[in-house]
């Protein structure tokens, strides 16, 4: 399969993000400039990164929205793409309205940076088919704004539709006040993923101490794409 | 002031008289205020040069020494890691936040124009007690300052120190330190050479903040500190990250032949310093300076201190290779000078010269002192101190609770968690234990870091105390796995103009210098920060050491956690 | 014509606001007890060049409130232009 | 009686504001290339309780300004106080 990676100006985590699907999964990956709007069709999967897109100026991900390239990340997605955006990447999708809802700062008004257990809602998605309902991962969380809103219909919504991919495993793992401690979500028809934790800084024992939890993350975008591609060839 | 300008410039007579002789004239406004910045003692070094000669600079590893932007040290593989020190302890003093997120990110440019690309911080921050209001505003804005700055341009803080003691009520410290990886191909330096080669400024515009910042760096605290607001930037790590990725790709080319980064001195500092490694002149013309306020004239232009900004020499024709690069980051990229023959830094203004002086006057020639030393007074009083004289606790459950609570020994989790110390999956030992450690992605071998001092120490004795703080900073390091191969060191003392002051720091050197030899680290570069008083008196004596270790192999880097019940638990050492 | 611009952002009123909160817990424990319902946004100024009428000017500004300066989904804006002399 | 306070905080003139280039660059990028000079801030809204006269409210939002809700060392602050029905 084959992965591409955005850099809008001020990602940070483009580089850990190619480090997982170009050395760790070992599949052909590109890194892609946000100036360059381009047909995404080729790709299997579009990871759109963490980091400090324009400096996070004005809001988390508002001005990277309107980078050329995010009108073909959206004509991708539309056209049932893979879509991943983590942290950052999170925030530029929720500003882009390919996922619902809005970021506010941490309820600490701390950014925060440590291990929290998650639960994993929904195990039937190309994101998290590798885990179990109800499974707990631990993922870092790295980030000032990832204190999830959505109003009451919305959430509504989200939870009819099993759009709630990840939550803190509880309220006190919740870094940041989140409602209903939402921790990624997915759209309705489940291709595009937005989280606040990031898998791809612990895909390796090395670094998880002795944990990779969030390799399935990426497992998970394997083993969709390889069953696809089985079920169409 | 018409009659003693220099004063203005905070320098005395005598360093007029010797402007006069280099110039065989008076200088102008913008030629003092040149000398001013560049003969403070945060450019110039006067009263340590002498003594910071004493420290051990030299090894088998040491690729470059102090002198340029940040010491190198190979790591084989064709690898090297270069790293420094800087304080940035007054202005953090006045703007926590500001003053300490533009610490780290100069101290990051540092590195990055040597050519590295940067994989962690580290700092080292020293406040009053705790009960103050104003220490816990100054602590909560520093630790923000540097999470601010160090998060959004995407290298992780990984490890550090904090201590609280009276000592530093009014004057607290903000030592931040980077280390950065390269190949040494490409290894970069701030020189200037090839006559006609153009000089060119990138990144940010230039405003005017930060005029006069070193020359307050070089001064006391006091009540009107306050009022020096223009000595106080705010730092934009956004532009920062994109200058860093356009320089590291610039870098690549090979078309340069320097790079500096503007920090304190800004524009003068880093003209005059290129022209003088090269042994050459430069012109500048203060129009073609991307500016961002109207009617600056020449002084101010020269002496801004605007953050975010470098100056790079590249070779004649390759302009556009600059502008390309830059263009692509959404960065300014202009050229407004060239190399000259004549070791002249001479800025134009609408056409006329507005000032003329030899670079390497500025750059190396400030004066120096070696300041009378004295044994300090307290020091009888405090070595004497008969510790029979303390009365023996007899609830150690209580004391071990009343030692735990103690802000000094507390978990610092509150500090490091605002502190993105995972991000470039490198951090393979993460803060908490003793060092941090580093993975060096495709090859097997890590890093270890880690910054350490105990000033009590240094105060009660400085030499024992400057060798400690050596030892500390090893002692974590092998505790992490690696063996230690060099330090930084950032000396942060009192004014040296007082004896009792200079001896301590002195002392401190010849401690460091001792531990330095024995374990076999040169110093590589570094920082001294003087005039760390305020009306109560001096901080205690703070030379801290950054250290760095390398571990052959990442695999057997070591925690300090306890890990399974039933381990065995052993006391080494005496 | 040229036009200065000033905008406000708030958080919908619906909307709990954890600067508000903390920044009201901060005046409290400074003393200022008398203190209530603080809410914080963002305050915007700007120009806009070589538009003719002031209506045009609010349905540009407009605009950029509802795709840029402002998010719908959770903020409410208000803003005022004036002709600038010159 | 009771007063509704509107505060406006903006960096200092000669400081530099990255966030206000940030989005006037984005603005631009947008298509909207007449506007300059973007500054941005913050706003904040509160409630006074309790002052009998406008002076005295004004003397107050002057102090938690100065205290707390701008950072004199960079930033600049104006205010309006009114009186509040009921
Ligand atoms: N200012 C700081 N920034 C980042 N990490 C810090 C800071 N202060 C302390 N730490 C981290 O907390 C841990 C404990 O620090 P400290 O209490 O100084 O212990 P030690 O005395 O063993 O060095 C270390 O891993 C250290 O790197």
């Amino acid at each position: 399969m084959k992965f591409a990676v955005v850099t809008f100006p001020g990602s940070n985590c483009d580089q850990d993000c190619y480090h997982v699907a170009h050395e760790v999964l070992s599949q052909p990956t590109e890194m892609l400039w946000h100036k360059e709007a381009q047909d995404l069709s080729d790709y299997d999967c579009v990871i759109l990164p963490g980091g400090f897109s324009y400096g996070d100026y004005l809001r988390t991900g508002a001005i990277a929205r309107f980078s050329p390239i995010m009108n073909s990340v959206i004509d991708y997605a539309n056209n049932g793409g893979l879509v991943i955006g983590i942290c950052n990447g999170f925030q530029i999708l929720l500003e882009a309205g390919l996922l619902p809802g809005a970021m506010k700062i941490n309820d600490s008004l701390k950014f925060t940076c440590k291990y929290v257990n998650l639960k994993v809602v929904n195990a039937d998605t190309p994101f998290t088919n590798e885990c179990e309902e109800g499974e707990i991962l631990n993922l870092p969380v790295a980030h000032g704004e990832g204190n999830y809103h959505i109003d009451e219909d919305g959430l509504e919504e989200l939870v009819a539709n099993d759009q709630i991919v990840v939550q803190y495993a509880a309220e006190e793992e919740n870094p940041n006040g989140s409602v209903k401690n939402i921790a990624g979500i997915c759209n309705k028809e489940k291709n595009v993923f937005g989280l606040m934790p990031h898998p791809e800084r612990c895909s390796e024992t090395i670094l998880g101490n002795g944990k990779d939890d969030g390799y399935k993350i990426f497992a998970s975008i394997l083993e969709d794409v390889i069953k696809r591609g089985e079920q169409c060839g | 002031m018409a009659n003693k300008p220099w004063e203005n410039e905070g320098l005395t007579a005598t360093e007029y008289d010797m402007i006069v002789d280099i110039l065989g004239r008076d200088p102008n406004k913008t030629e003092l205020g040149m000398y001013g910045v560049m003969w403070s003692e945060h450019c110039s070094y006067k009263n340590s040069k002498a003594i910071l000669r004493n420290l051990p600079t030299e090894g088998d590893r040491v690729l470059q020494g102090p002198g340029e932007n940040a010491g190198i040290i190979d790591i084989g593989d064709e690898q090297a890691v270069s790293f420094k020190i800087e304080s940035h302890n007054h202005p953090s003093a006045i703007e926590p936040y500001q003053g300490a997120a533009t610490g780290v990110g100069g101290i990051i440019r540092d590195i990055f124009t040597m050519g590295a690309r940067p994989i962690a911080s580290l700092n080292s921050l020293r406040f009053g007690e705790l009960d103050d209001d104003r220490v816990k505003f100054l602590f909560e804005g520093v630790v923000e300052g540097i999470a601010g700055y160090g998060n959004c341009i995407g290298i992780p803080t990984v490890g550090g120190e904090v201590y609280f003691s009276e000592s530093y009520q009014e004057n607290p410290l903000v030592n931040a330190m980077c280390v950065g990886i390269m190949d040494h191909e490409d290894i970069s330096t701030g020189t200037a050479e090839g006559v006609g080669n153009p000089v060119m400024v990138v990144g940010a515009t230039t405003g005017r903040d930060g005029i006069q910042g070193a020359s307050f760096a070089s001064d006391e605290l006091t009540e009107d500190s306050e009022e020096d607001r223009p000595a106080v930037q705010v730092g934009d790590p956004f532009m920062e990250k994109l200058l860093l990725e356009a320089c590291l790709e610039l870098i690549k080319t090979g078309a340069l032949v320097g790079i500096q980064d503007m920090g304190a001195a800004g524009l003068t500092g880093s003209s005059c310093e290129m022209a003088s490694r090269g042994g050459a002149g430069i012109e500048l013309d203060i129009d073609l300076v991307p500016k961002r306020e109207i009617g600056m004239n020449s002084y101010e232009v020269m002496l801004s201190e605007s953050q975010e900004r470098m100056l790079v020499v590249p070779k004649k024709g390759k302009e556009d290779i600059v502008e390309k690069i830059f263009e692509k980051w959404d960065l300014h990229a202009e050229v407004i000078g060239k190399v000259t023959d004549d070791g002249m830094l001479r800025i134009l203004d609408k056409g006329q010269i507005a000032a003329e002086v030899p670079a390497r006057s500025l750059a190396d020639d400030a004066p120096e002192y070696q300041r009378e030393s004295k044994r300090p007074s307290y020091l009888d009083e405090v070595q004497d101190y008969d510790l029979t004289n303390l009365t023996e606790t007899t609830d150690y459950n209580q004391s071990l609770l009343d030692v735990l609570q103690s802000p000094n020994i507390a978990s610092k989790e509150w500090v490091y968690q605002q502190y993105d110390h995972m991000v470039r999956t490198n951090t393979v030992v993460l803060p908490g234990s003793d060092a941090a450690v580093l993975r060096v992605k495709g090859a097997k071998k890590g890093l270890a870091v880690t910054t350490d001092c105990n000033g009590r120490y240094c105060y009660l004795d400085p030499e024992l105390g400057g060798a400690i703080a050596v030892a500390e900073a090893a002692r974590n390091i092998v505790c992490a796995g690696g063996e230690p191969i060099a330090i930084t060191d950032g000396l942060n003392f009192g004014n040296p103009m007082k004896p009792e002051i200079y001896w301590q720091f002195e002392k401190c050197i010849e401690g460091i210098s001792e531990a330095c030899l024995s374990l076999g680290t040169p110093v590589t570069g570094g920082n001294v920060s003087f005039y760390n008083e305020s009306p109560a008196g001096a901080i205690y004596p703070t030379p801290i050491i950054g250290m760095v270790g390398l571990l052959e192999n990442i695999e057997e880097a070591t925690t300090s956690h306890f890990k399974d019940e039933g381990d065995v638990i052993l006391l080494l050492g005496e | 014509m040229n036009w200065k611009v000033k905008i406000k952002v708030l958080l919908k009123e619906s909307i709990l606001d954890p600067q508000g909160q903390a920044v009201e817990g901060g005046l409290d424990s400074l003393g200022y007890k008398n203190v209530s319902d603080v809410n914080i946004g963002k305050y915007m100024e700007l120009e806009i060049e070589d538009v003719v009428t002031k209506d045009k000017v609010k349905t540009q500004v407009d605009e950029m409130c509802q795709r840029l300066l402002a998010n719908p989904v959770i903020e409410d804006y208000t803003f005022e232009v004036e002709e600038m002399e010159g």
